[in-house]
């Protein structure tokens, strides 16, 4: 089976490499580019372990080929904030303990952020039908509930601070 | 995890998928890929080429022709949920796209998808039913328009011959009140039983989907209905008015329930359409 | 608090700086970053891949096996088949727990001969990369003649039954029985009132959201393997590799469970895929690794519960209980795995006197082959059927009274001044006290009001359920002589290993280990405590034979109690040598010397004392020690407990029926739990909220169903329903603080009790929202059409359904 | 027994020994079973073949063996038909009762599709639930026994 060539931007840095045409996303990203953050925890697209961005969406990177990503922007756990510049959700996460294992969190992190995009101040009902495409098996989704709530609320307060630095 | 391999075209544009689509009839087309993907990872579908119209500007966009509302078939669920303007001329649509899987699903996934698919646990087809939609349908012959009526055929049948891809999804601005309730699997969130209502000035229109081989429109419901949706009205002619006999009968939900769980989605449906 | 007679433990004199704090997890900023290490992260240099050709029948007898397309693949390397594990005389996969009379029928990692279940291994295939191992696997022919199975543990016994091991007539492992049965028949002849109940607690899929994954790698110059694998114990692991299935020399094997995704059980057991990846490693002088798919998940990896059972319970007209009489039938699957034959009778039959004061308890249990995965501890392990069975007829009692389902447990507890309490199966309870815990919970749930707005709701066709669950379960297994005696093939205690270094760092090693549970934080948080040191100077290493010597791994909640046992009492030990050089140093008496916030004083004089680093330093330096003391500063401890220790709470669940479609919705979820002192309210929540929603997801969700035939019918997500965050509301906690006196720090285990009381919670709603229907019992899970059924009316004691 | 077993009848215009005499033979079969490609008798009442499926996601080439279970000519015949996948097993078990009306004859057939292995867990919501469509059963029915008249 012939490689196809393909330049991902992948966490901000364009990265080319000859792909197979049948290797996933996923599998791109945490067997070429040793990006493990991203994690398999299913094969039919329910669990959201894989979730990464897309192009600014999230999507699920097991349901995806690489070669169709061609060309397009991906963030992964490991672009969206570090230790030393946690994002608001990674650190309301820590913050509410909202993981044990760890497993799901780079994707719920994931679907997280694009359940904030999609609706900056959700209501508790709102996260939890938005998180449907997420399974966690430790944490009963009490404390991330809780976490995603309190990333969105300093999200926003950091939004007004920005709105308001740039209208000085 | 891995698919049997496959020759991967990306398609410059809709000819070039379609030219690539008639010289090749055992490849298969890639657009949202959530059903396709999973299947073929279970080595269930081992298409030797795909052909990917995930990027094809051509079927993309959202736009109006006087009171029809057009969408490319690669419109996303999302695009769906969001968009201002189908928003304006069929709100029934977004009141189905939010239980279509789950956010990252909706960004992905597309409405052509759903409907060359014709998966009979599809949420969609029930709406476009009651819209009186069509569906572009072009190959690299020619092009041609076919009614929601006749365009699904059976569980995973449609009208859609080889060569064949849909194009555009057309809706007539949706006149009056619409409404999507859905009874879903609680695994996989397919539905169960989903039933669309729509209260326009020619009558009401009723569709089912979910129960049984394909989507169908309630005709009992809506003659019972006809233009009275009290709400007495609405719960006698909604009560055991499914017929259970052609319905699909599982594991989870036998063929009574699903017809229990038409009637009373139905009501729900009608209640918040009136 | 007093020091608890016959005790270990000592309450704090004073406030504690880092021990019953929420303190933040330490170990989170790696997950939360994409940094975690687990099994599947890791790629070696010239590693191949193994992909398992699995069998489509349940019962078959292998005949061809033809691998020749296969292997003519560029890059495939081997097709290994039971024949190949045979000639090599690789040993059978063991159960580690002897029950008398026990069958044990032969367990080979790759089937030889005949499959057992959908998914045994019948051939393996290693290959440059796991496509090409997964083409290859699709490329063998083999041929498999049908046989007759059976997959329902009632049906495996009916005669004529298809026999699923020759070494196992009638289908039966073992029988068992526990408890005075003429006593508990005598009970019944003076009782006013029999409540009898038949149940059957359904099977269910672990789910752990990282599937298992193995790396095996051989040296071949010094004969060394090293295996990472997703293990929740990797002593038990190389231990029972070494000795009885590879024969590896036990030194020569190290196996390390780096971050592990979530184990609930089933990454206990020696699996048959380890086996596979150490063999082959050799055998090819290659890495070789094999990951999981969430569909072979699905059927390989260990299932849980799925008990068929009859009880009656025997009450006095004014609702005392007398006795109870158990007969449970255990469907233990295909084969005997590690901890299997004692999770229906030790760790179930022993709990089934429940929180209450019974004159006879009975309970008979018959473990069951069948044509399905083999079945082990999920968690609860036995203790959540036990609690289901128990707090279900407690509360079939109450409806078949008329008496409420609060005030019947109320009028049958245990009362404080009983403990340590005998019940009449076999557990001495270490502390309890029951009352203050049903009363907290009571009390935030508001339930007199909310008797009110239920009974008012059902004149409106608004159905609400309150279900009580008032569990007690026994965790941290203990001693290692009576768990040996009752068959168990390991010890039971736990090591810790304290190593201070120069700098007055401290590396703590511990047999014990986190898949999600928090070990790095509560564990650090004791050793910290121990001297007033900041936490970060503390670091917990746990998952490595190659650093640890020994210990006997997490599961059974019996991290804190036994495993931060070991840890108190090696803190001890350091403490007791560190303050012995410091009151050298300071020229006082060691008596005289006391610890806080990283100084050692002595007592009454504030000024010039030792830092934890100093003395740490002169324990290395050894330049000026007390007169014949060994240098250094490190400690280990092996942990043997007296007894269990048992948790106990009360769970109330708050359900509200939708009266048109039957779906249920949990609509509130009060809990009170005692786990003696919480060392981490942050972690000790978090375990609780999970361990609820796996119980939830039992009574509601979770159904693992298979044909008559052995095919599993919910094998993927799409079918198999997990609970998500759509299905749970936020849960209200709260607990009370009964010590245990058989551990040094009074702490009970917490990380299954949420699973062990909610289910039984959960199911006591539904049938108190149904009790409106004129139902006494409806069977769980509770799946909408069910409820539905149940609401139609007409169907008494509805059950479940032999295939349902 | 499977339990979702679906039925029909159909016509084909032949008698009925000619009817009997085309389904034994695999290289007939070949051309008129929708799908069958490289058929070749295997055994006295055995023929291994392969299946190309195309039914919504599904698409691809499974090997297939076609085995007689019971004979009597020319009235009735049993048939099992197995599909083999890397993810379990499809069977399908057909019984055809032919019915002589002179210069054609009439098949009532009855089939009971079972799945095995992971297929049976994961492949149902995909297969199963299409072999419960008792109208595509029949539109199936319709088009091979439509090609059987036609090679009569």
């Amino acid at each position: 089976m012939s490689l196809v060539p393909v330049t991902i931007n992948i966490n901000g840095t364009p990265t080319p490499a000859q792909v197979e045409p049948r290797m996933l996303l996923v599998q791109f990203l945490r067997d070429e580019l040793e990006l493990t953050g991203t994690h398999v925890g299913c094969d039919t697209s329910q669990c959201g372990a894989c979730t990464v961005s897309l192009n600014g969406e999230a999507v699920k990177s097991c349901t995806l080929f690489a070669v169709q990503a061609d060309g397009m922007d991906v963030q992964t756990i490991e672009g969206i904030g570090s230790m030393d510049d946690l994002h608001p959700i990674q650190a309301a996460f820590w913050e509410q303990h909202g993981l044990q294992c760890g497993f799901c969190t780079p994707g719920m992190i994931m679907a997280s952020a694009e359940i904030i995009r999609r609706n900056p101040d959700p209501s508790e009902e709102e996260i939890r039908e938005q998180l449907g495409g997420n399974f966690c098996r430790c944490t009963g989704y009490h404390n991330i509930v809780k976490a995603i709530s309190s990333a969105a609320a300093v999200m926003r307060e950091k939004g007004a601070e920005a709105g308001q630095a740039a209208d000085d | 995890m891995y698919t049997t391999p496959f020759d991967y075209h990306r398609a410059v544009n809709l000819d070039d998928a379609l030219k690539m689509l008639a010289d090749n009839p055992d490849a298969k087309l890639l657009a949202g890929g959530h059903s396709l993907i999973p299947t073929m990872k279970l080595r269930l579908a081992s298409p030797s080429a795909l052909i990917d119209i995930s990027a094809l500007d051509e079927l993309r966009g959202i736009r109006t022709d006087g009171d029809m509302l057009i969408l490319g078939a690669g419109v996303t669920h999302a695009e769906l949920l969001y968009d201002k303007t189908v928003a304006e001329y069929a709100p029934l649509m977004p009141d189905m796209a939010r239980w279509v899987g789950d956010p990252m699903v909706r960004n992905r996934g597309t409405v052509g998808g759903v409907v060359a698919h014709a998966d009979p646990a599809a949420d969609y087809p029930a709406g476009l039913l009651t819209l009186g939609a069509s569906f572009k349908l072009k190959s690299a012959g020619g092009e041609r328009v076919v009614g929601v009526d006749d365009y699904f055929k059976g569980m995973f049948e449609t009208a859609l011959q080889e060569g064949e891809i849909v194009t555009e999804i057309h809706i007539p601005r949706q006149a009056g009140k619409g409404a999507y309730e859905k009874f879903r699997h609680p695994a996989s969130h397919y539905a169960i039983v989903g039933v669309a209502a729509l209260a326009s000035p020619e009558g009401v229109k009723v569709a089912m989907t979910g129960a049984g081989p394909k989507a169908v429109r309630l005709t009992q419901v809506e003659q019972a209905i006809g233009s009275d949706l009290s709400d007495e009205n609405i719960k006698s002619a909604t009560e055991n008015a499914v017929d259970a006999g052609s319905l699909l009968s599982d594991r989870f939900a036998s063929a009574e329930y699903r017809a229990h769980l038409a009637g009373v989605l139905a009501k729900r449906a009608l209640m918040r359409v009136k | 608090m007093t020091q608890l007679p016959d005790s270990n433990y000592k309450a704090p004199d004073g406030p504690q700086k880092y021990i019953g704090k929420a303190v933040k997890r330490v170990e989170d900023p790696r997950f939360i970053t994409g940094q975690g290490h687990y099994t599947d992260d890791i790629n070696v240099h010239g590693q191949l891949h193994a992909a398992m050709l699995r069998s489509p029948y349940a019962h078959a007898k292998i005949g061809q096996i033809d691998a020749s397309a296969a292997l003519a693949l560029k890059g495939v390397h081997a097709v290994l088949t039971g024949q190949d594990l045979a000639d090599a005389k690789v040993g059978s996969i063991p159960t580690g727990w002897l029950l008398p009379d026990l069958k044990i029928p032969p367990h080979p990692a790759i089937a030889h001969g005949e499959v057992h279940y959908v998914g045994d291994i019948v051939a393996v295939v290693i290959a440059e990369s796991r496509a090409l191992a997964e083409d290859a696997v699709a490329l063998i022919e083999v041929d498999l003649e049908p046989l007759d199975a059976v997959s329902l543990g009632s049906q495996a016994l009916a005669q004529g039954a298809a026999e699923v091991h020759p070494e196992a007539p009638g289908n039966v492992a073992f029988n068992w029985e526990i408890g005075d049965a003429a006593a508990a028949d005598e009970l019944f002849k003076q009782a006013d009132h029999v409540v009898s109940l038949k149940i059957r607690n359904h099977r269910l899929v672990p789910n752990a959201i990282e599937p298992r994954a193995s790396l095996a790698q051989y040296q071949r110059s010094s004969e060394e393997f090293t295996l990472h694998t997703t293990s929740q114990n990797p002593h038990i692991h190389r231990l029972m590799l070494a000795a009885f299935v590879l024969g590896i020399p036990e030194h020569k094997l190290r196996v390390i469970s780096p971050d592990v995704g979530g184990g609930f059980g089933s990454k206990i057991f020696q699996y048959p895929e380890e086996v596979i990846v150490l063999f082959a490693a050799k055998k090819l002088n290659r890495p070789v690794k094999w990951a999981a798919r969430r569909s072979e998940s699905f059927v390989s990896d260990m299932q849980g519960r799925d008990h068929e059972s009859e009880a009656q319970l025997a009450l006095s007209k004014d609702g005392k209980m007398l006795a109870l009489k158990v007969d449970t039938i255990a469907n233990m699957g295909a084969y005997l795995t590690t901890f299997a034959p004692a999770v229906p009778t030790y760790l179930y039959g022993t709990l089934l006197n429940g929180v209450y004061k019974f004159g006879a308890v009975h309970a008979k249990v018959t473990g069951v082959f069948t044509n399905t995965v083999p079945v082990d501890a999920y968690r609860g392990a036995g203790r959540p059927e036990a609690t289901y069975l128990v707090e279900r007829i407690v509360s079939k009692a109450a409806s078949e009274l008329g008496m409420d389902a609060a005030e019947i447990r109320r009028k049958n507890f245990i009362q404080p001044e009983d403990f340590p309490y005998q019940t009449p199966v076999a557990l001495v309870y270490d502390s309890g006290n029951y009352e203050p815990a049903l009363d907290k919970a009571l009390g935030m749930l508001g339930y007199q009001d909310l008797l009110k707005e239920q009974a008012e709701g059902r004149k409106n066709g608004r159905y609400i359920g309150i279900g009580f669950s008032t569990y007690v379960e026994a965790c941290g297994l203990a001693p290692s002589a009576l768990v040996g005696q009752l068959g168990a093939q390991a010890g039971q205690w736990e090591s810790a290993v304290v190593r201070v270094m120069p700098t007055g760092k401290i590396e703590v090693l511990t047999g014990s280990h986190s898949h999600g549970q928090g070990h790095e934080t509560t564990f650090a948080q004791i050793a910290a405590e121990e001297f007033g040191i900041p936490m970060e100077d503390v670091v917990i290493v746990h998952g490595d034979t190659g650093k640890m010597p020994f210990g006997w791994g997490t599961y059974g909640s019996r991290s804190a109690a036994v495993g931060g046992s070991a840890l108190k009492m090696a803190l001890g030990r350091i403490k007791d040598k560190a303050t012995k050089i410091a009151a050298h140093l300071l020229e006082a008496a060691p008596e005289d010397i006391e610890v806080a916030d990283g100084q050692f004083k002595v007592k009454g004089v504030p000024e010039g004392g030792k830092s934890f680093f100093d003395v740490a330093l002169m324990a290395h330096l050894a330049h000026n020690l007390p007169e014949g003391m060994e240098p250094g500063l490190e400690a280990q401890y092996m942990y043997d407990p007296k007894n269990f220790v048992y948790p106990f709470g009360t769970h109330i669940a708050v359900v509200e029926l939708d009266a048109d479609t039957g779906h249920v919705k949990m609509i509130k979820y009060v809990c009170v739990d005692d786990c003696g002192p919480l060392i981490n309210p942050l972690v000790v929540e978090g375990q609780v909220h999970g361990g609820i929603a796996q119980g939830f997801g039992q009574a509601i969700l979770e159904e693992t169903v298979y044909d008559e035939e052995g095919n599993m019918l919910t094998g993927s997500f799409m079918e198999y329903s997990m609970p998500r965050a759509e299905d749970l509301p936020m849960f209200e906690i709260d607990h009370t603080v009964t010590p245990s006196p058989h551990n040094p720090l009074g702490v009970k285990g917490i990380g299954e009790s949420g699973t062990i009381a909610s289910t039984a919670a959960v199911a006591n709603a539904v049938n108190d929202a149904l009790r409106a229907f004129g139902h006494h019992h409806v069977d769980m899970p509770f799946t909408p059409e069910k409820v539905w059924r149940a609401m139609k009316g007409g169907v008494q004691d509805l059950g479940q359904a032999a295939d349902d | 027994m499977s339990p979702h077993t679906f039925q029909g009848s159909n016509i084909v215009a032949a008698p009925r020994a000619r009817v009997w005499a085309m389904l034994q033979d695999p290289a007939v079969l070949a051309r008129i079973v929708p799908g069958l490609t490289d058929a070749i008798q295997d055994g006295e009442n055995q023929m291994r073949a392969v299946l190309n499926v195309n039914v919504g996601p599904v698409k691809g080439r499974f090997k297939t063996i076609v085995r007689v279970l019971e004979a009597q000519p020319p009235a009735q015949m049993d048939l099992e038909v197995e599909g083999k996948t890397i993810t379990g097993t499809a069977l399908l078990h057909t019984q055809m009762t032919f019915t002589d009306l002179g210069e054609s004859t009439r098949v009532d057939w009855v089939a009971s599709p079972r799945l095995s292995g992971l297929l049976a867990g994961v492949g149902g919501k995909l297969i199963e639930s299409k072999a419960r469509d008792g109208s595509a059963g029949q539109r199936y029915a319709d088009r091979f026994f439509g090609r059987l008249s036609q090679e009569a």
